[in-house]
């Protein structure tokens, strides 16, 4: 057991999967020497070597498309795209390259790799290096599509990821790279598509992701000890598979649905799962499934104002209070 | 245009020997064949959706195809038809899946514009423009982490060069040294507007090699000896380490861009020209030239059609694809499940 | 009055905001002296000539790009990108440059665009030329979203994206251009933002957009005469501005929403709308809102198997049938 | 380098006249104390999120900016700040941004990435790697279908030349003889990678330029008489319909790539030396060369730093930004309302 970095978790995650498989190579911008422009990737290179950890030029199309030929014919690419913003100049690959070969080779061709990205607001870098984009990869069949909010589960996901034999889009959020949490020694590995309740409580069904989790728990916390609510606060963990089993287990037993969202507010992934939570869990619902997000603007720089943005823990405990009081 | 020096004392092509001359000219017959066929079987509205003729263009899919070893990819375009009969891959295969049968290479699930057969080196046809030329990187990179010999050959035309992914993809390739081999086959149009009126440069490949330290190649890509020579020449490069070429084809397609296209954008006189140089021509006038007697050629021609005949028959007796195959090959578990 | 073809509608409004406007510059692939490979541009290059209609290299970054240079500077562009699929190729210029550049500049730019693309299946192109991509528009804010479904809306829908002060991405549907409508003669201007009730019921709402609409009214018809059920059916023709009046309205008389989308499940519109209705509307709702759309995976090329996957008549008919006698 | 030749039995520079040459100087002085003054606020956690200074490359902006018109416009990078300030826009206007205030250029909203201007020419800074290249085209694409007399100016790095963007943006003003300058400040670095790992030719920039059939420039972008001289040229060229210029100036950042960057990637003495060659220095001595006495420059210097500093008290004076200015200007009716 040791304490580690979110940003850590990321450099031992891929080093556990380098050191186990040398069909991982690793690509991206001044990932190597440079360990990362968010020193996620430190030591990867001296362990490695420049063989198996390249630094590219600012070329994200050539990064995704040698990631995934690469891929197509034997290895195991993990793909950094520094900012999960910039999937925007290679989107061909995540949305009509790589999901689709497979299928339309009909199972000839096949594409496991990793596509990493720094996802995610806080760090007051303007609308163009803040956004989360997670919907950009979960609308586009053929993906799988994951967000760790702990370095626990940075480990263990990757690893799971890497392991996948389909491709792979890893959210990592830039506001909990500093964020610290206990992880076991030796290998980790995890599994794709479980959702973990992280609290249980009757009342209400908050589903986040990422940095929307801590988030969700604190207001849980504060629910409880202000209002007497009991919120169980799931984290989804991976959008693509989605644990509809848990989710709707939940709702099941709490009535209540609250998603809480980073993504700018339209067809963010909590759309999707309220549309079925009111599908296939509509006689379970007591009261609106109510989505708890970003508003539907670009996101601003300074930090006063781009905190007055995200969901807040504040936003979260009215939203849900005034909701279940209503 | 860019030659080998020729040893002194010998005719031209005088370098490619009798088998392989054979070979060249059946591989060029084969794909202007079953792509006449394809067009006949798309007027009988038999062939679907969309599809993209090489006709005209073949000695560049043989040449190649013929100088690759086994273990090489190729990876093509939309208009790949001809890449892929080209390294093997059954007729009726590439027939049926553009009459979208279930006996076609993809049973359907991919189209005329992505035939693929991965058992053959086809990793792929690639429909958006630009997109295969990193994608090849990729192939390319992993022979060489891996001291694999094979080579990537990435196909694709004169339009597709002014795209942001031709840049990176040649770049990438040239400085991390990779055994891939792109080559354009400049037909001169993209779909409908010649390639001389949106291209800052008159050779839209070659005269960009220079921006990526590569040599200028431009060769006639109607003469299947010289693509042929010209192949084996990239391929023993990118084999040796020394990395990766760019060759500029030049060519002309005889019928549309697409099947919807009839070409009335072309001046008047050009295709009739051009059809003067076509490729099938130059080669049995080439065959001829080397002794080989017409008979053989009628022999040959004979045997190719019997086989794109017989292919057809399968075709149009091959059942429709069916509900089961929809749902396969999403995910590497075979289906297609996003939930639990 | 005159018939016109759903494709000569798009010819006619060019025409007409071109005519009206010399600021409105065309620009796009083969779009000009060829017509476009849809020929929806036929006669616009010998109309208004090579400065005002002007074929591109294949560089759709480029034409974005410069639609966006133009429209920050006084012009009124608009671009073709030739299929929708490719907007991934160009996605950068959608989701971070055009959509964002007024807000981040606080006011001080604009971008007055208009993106015109061809949408959807039904022509047997397979995955990467077939796909209904509204939603990667729609989950970008500062976008305006269209989706025209009949040659009349074309020409209207047309002008007030052209007249409109921000950027519209504008998804003409590839199996639409063939169909005729009725379409009266002179200027036609038509409103963003409004959805068109199509058909009065009271049992039902069926939401539909582009090519669903004529299925949503085919099977609208075959549940009153076989089934007695009256569906309400709704044409959304933008999807941002969304006209959640028309909706929320019509939910409160029907008590049930049904979307047919095109698109692949995950995030589409649907999933949108049904949030918006299933929070604001739950009262209303007297069972479970059902989303039809194509399965998610990517499409396959084959005719018969194409045909299989899109939402058609006979699956609405059925799925609303069974949903309303549950 | 490219240089144009000199009229004999002149002195070196003598072209340029006194007037400019004093501008230059309070030009890059501004840059360089301004700057300073955004690196001193940062460590003061008064400037907040990321910020990427220009230090060592002021002569580039100063010479471009002062080369311009009053209508011409200029589309930056991340890297902005000199850019901007050189087109006029007050230095407390930047800061303000900088410092997340809402006196600043975008009153918070855009941050130091994307400084924007409109009334002084200044278009926009662009955070994407590329994108603003065919932005500019755009722009230009205007001024040629008006008939306006304005220049685009696009600033970039050599980073930049490598995406795909580039390539598209190049081509695109090549063949419509689009009015743009394209000028790339190679500083050797991308972020923390020297270009030369990644490029496949030694001038990233220049040695492309005949790709797009254009010359081949390369100046010393750490003086700023030659990137006057030089700008000047592209723009006359520009202005005369004779189509873009693409120019590579040679500079060096004194600083790390952004605030968080201690820059340790480079090699002993790298810095040292690029200092030896600051444009700052180069230029008091040019200054002095030509005759201008120290207390001229001096007096320069103090009437900078006056104004930097007033911008600084009114910067820290200044409130933040509030909730209101949260959901304006999404859509050109001043809000936000994706729905009614
Ligand atoms: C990104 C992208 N843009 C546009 C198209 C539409 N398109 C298909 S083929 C083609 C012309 C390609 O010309 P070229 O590269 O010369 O190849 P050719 O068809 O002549 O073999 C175009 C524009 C596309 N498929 N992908
Ligand atoms: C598409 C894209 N990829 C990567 C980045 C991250 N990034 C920001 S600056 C930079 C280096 C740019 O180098 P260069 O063009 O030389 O400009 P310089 O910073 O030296 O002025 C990179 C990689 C980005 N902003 N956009
Ligand atoms: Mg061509
Ligand atoms: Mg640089």
């Amino acid at each position: 057991m040791a304490e580690l970095t979110y940003r850590d978790a990321v450099a031992r995650g891929i080093a556990q999967e380098m050191a186990r498989d040398p069909d991982v190579v690793f690509l991206g911008e001044d990932i190597g020497k440079p360990g990362g422009v968010f020193k996620a990737t430190v030591g990867l290179y001296e362990q490695f070597g420049p063989l198996r950890v390249r630094d590219t030029p600012i070329s994200e199309q050539a990064i995704l498309g040698a990631a995934m030929g690469a891929a197509m014919t034997g290895l195991k690419p993990i793909a950094e795209i520094m900012f999960s913003d910039f999937l925007a100049v290679c989107f061909d690959y995540i949305a009509n390259e790589i999901p689709k070969t497979r299928y339309m080779s009909n199972g000839q061709l096949k594409c496991p790799l990793v596509v990493r990205t720094a996802n995610g607001a806080g760090s007051r870098f303007g609308a163009q290096h803040s956004q989360s984009v997670e919907n950009w990869a979960m609308m586009i069949p053929g993906l799988k599509v994951v967000a760790p909010s702990t370095p626990r589960d940075v480990i263990g996901l990757l690893a799971a990821a890497v392991r996948d034999p389909d491709p792979v889009i890893f959210f990592e959020h830039k506001s909990l790279y500093a964020t610290k949490g206990e992880v076991e020694d030796g290998e980790i590995v995890d599994t794709l598509g479980t959702a973990k309740i992280l609290r249980p409580g009757a009342h209400a069904t908050i589903l986040a992701l990422a940095l929307m989790v801590p988030r969700a728990l604190a207001a849980a916390e504060r629910l409880s000890a202000e209002f007497g609510i009991e919120a169980e606060v799931i984290d989804l963990r991976s959008l693509v598979p989605l644990d509809t089993r848990t989710i709707l287990g939940s709702v099941s037993r709490t009535h209540r649905l609250f998603t809480v969202e980073e993504n700018p507010r339209l067809c963010g992934w909590g759309a999707e799962i309220v549309s079925i939570v009111a599908d296939e869990g509509f006689y379970d619902l007591d009261g609106p499934p109510v989505r708890i997000t970003t508003p539907h603007i670009p996101l601003p720089a300074a930090d006063v104002l781009e905190d007055m943005v995200l969901p807040t823990v504040e936003r979260i405990v009215d939203r849900v209070r005034k909701s279940l009081e209503a | 245009m860019a030659k080998k020096p020729r040893a002194a004392g010998k005719l031209p092509n005088d370098d490619i020997g009798q088998a392989t001359r054979l070979a060249l000219y059946r591989s060029q017959q084969v794909l202007r064949v079953a792509e006449q066929r394809a067009f006949d079987l798309f007027l009988q509205n038999l062939v679907k959706g969309t599809s993209h003729l090489s006709l005209g263009q073949e000695a560049i899919a043989a040449g190649f195809a013929l100088a690759m070893q086994p273990g090489d990819l190729s990876f093509c375009t939309y208009r790949g038809h001809a890449h892929t009969l080209a390294r093997g891959v059954p007729v009726e295969k590439v027939l049926g899946e553009l009459m979208q049968r279930d006996n076609g290479l993809m049973r359907g699930k991919g189209g005329s514009m992505h035939l693929t057969s991965a058992e053959h080196g086809v990793m792929g046809s690639y429909a958006i423009i630009g997109a295969h030329l990193p994608i090849a990187c990729g192939a390319a990179w992993r022979a060489q982490y891996r001291g694999d010999k094979d080579v990537s050959v990435c196909f694709f035309g004169d339009g597709t060069t002014n795209i942001g992914a031709f840049h990176e993809a040649l770049n990438f390739a040239a400085i991390w040294k990779l055994p891939v081999v792109f080559v354009c086959e400049n037909n001169l149009y993209m779909e409908y507007t010649p390639i001389g009126d949106v291209t800052a440069v008159e050779h839209p490949a070659a005269d960009r090699a220079s921006a990526y330290g590569l040599p200028r190649i431009i060769i006639d890509g109607n003469d299947a000896d010289a693509v042929f020579r010209t192949a084996g020449a990239a391929f023993a490069r990118a084999r040796a380490g020394e990395g990766p070429s760019l060759i500029e084809c030049m060519t002309y397609r005889h019928s549309g861009h697409s099947r919807a296209d009839p070409a009335k954008y072309r001046p008047e006189g050009e295709l009739e020209r051009w059809k003067e140089r076509d490729p099938i021509k130059i080669y049995r006038e080439r065959l001829t030239q080397f002794g080989i007697a017409d008979a053989t050629i009628a022999r040959i021609d004979a045997e190719v059609l019997a086989e794109v005949d017989a292919a057809t028959e399968a075709c149009k007796a091959a059942p429709m694809p069916t509900e089961e195959i929809l749902f396969t090959d999403v995910y590497a578990d075979g289906g297609w499940a996003w939930r639990n």
